[in-house]
């Protein structure tokens, strides 16, 4: 199945893009998308950062099952302020 | 009112907003960009957001702050791009009948902003430039 | 600046005044009056002061908020006369590095005018009208 | 001495005046002055608030003592804010 992704701020800067569509098997968790991407952007790997993760807007736990065109973010520390 | 925009924010206008009848008080926080941080001479603040989510996460705020207290209405602006020194990049305005709900809900909307709302600093100082939060092991630096 | 004034109060300029490079966080309060009080349906406040003194212990509660608190500036201006439902009487803008010393500080300042300054309001309300806190044997309304 | 003497709110409104000049003898005291006034200005003698007194623009107590020109200002409960 087809999901949107969104990066931001460092990993924006460490994917070298914003937005990116990934094709991954039906039954995906967020937590395996997260593998597949650091797979394909080897600079996402270092577990440097408490990562959060949004599905259509909404903050989900890793384990959260994704659907057909989801739009999922990744999201570093905010700082918002 | 909950918005993420790219140019100055107008706190008459935030505070036009929140202004009401049942109101005897209003309490404004505006963020502004400081010179200096940590040690590090600034020179401006760059900040990303991922808007859609974040004026939900603001207006999901609001919903909670009218929870928690009675207040008559909030409105939150967070800008992103570059903010230089002394420019907000954020302001919040709520009213209430009474003070003390006013203070509290605005002291709780910026502490939810710096801990939930997808929105991120670059801080651009003499000699480099880094985002805020992120530095591995160190804690998100205070305002 | 600690100012007693006759005409509106402009927000932006005590905002500008207090706006500061060493400051990453101001905090304002504006008391604005209610349409309503202890059950009266209020049409209108009018302030009186001794604006000399209370010029001078608005300044008095800016130094006092300096010694404990770490804050760069603070604006008071409050209105006398008439001031009609929405529109302020009092505002309070405080900047500092931190946001915490500007919320506190704000706050301690609007209890102090509370508290020392002296101003009187008269609330007049559909029925009549009182001045505020001198209500034989009643504590003073809180807003 | 003469002493100028300042009524605001609901004091003015109860002595029908705003601003006196008011003669004592050396050596009174600010009560001493507020007794004087009571007995002037009778509508001032209810004693049903508590009263805080200015001397020059400073807060005093009663016990206070005047001197020649001193503006004396007798402070109802306050309600700014």
């Amino acid at each position: 199945m087809k999901i949107k992704v969104k990066f931001f701020a460092i990993l924006r800067e460490r994917a070298g893009v914003g937005e990116v569509t990934k094709e991954i098997p039906e039954g995906s968790t967020v937590a395996d998308l997260w593998q597949a991407l650091k797979n394909e952007y080897p600079k996402l790997a270092p577990v440097d950062m408490r990562l959060l993760y949004a599905v259509n807007r909404n903050y989900v736990n890793p384990d959260h099952a994704l659907k057909e065109r989801d739009e999922v973010a990744f999201v570093p520390p905010v700082s918002g302020g | 009112m909950f918005r993420v925009v790219r140019e100055p924010i107008n706190l008459q206008e935030l505070v036009t907003y929140v202004t009401h009848p049942s109101a005897g008080a209003i309490a404004t926080f505006i963020g502004t960009t400081r010179n200096n941080n940590e040690g590090r001479k600034v020179i401006a603040l760059d900040y990303e957001a991922y808007p859609e989510m974040a004026e939900k996460e603001l207006a999901r705020i609001g919903e909670e702050a009218k929870r928690n207290w009675k207040i008559e209405r909030m409105a939150i602006t967070h800008r992103i791009g570059p903010v230089q020194i002394t420019e907000p990049s954020v302001i919040i305005a709520v009213s209430a009948a009474h003070r003390d709900d006013a203070f509290q809900a605005c002291r709780f909307a910026i502490e939810e902003i710096k801990k939930t709302v997808p929105i991120w600093k670059k801080e651009v100082f003499e000699g480099g430039e880094v985002w805020i939060g992120t530095q591995t092991g160190q804690p998100l630096a205070g305002r």
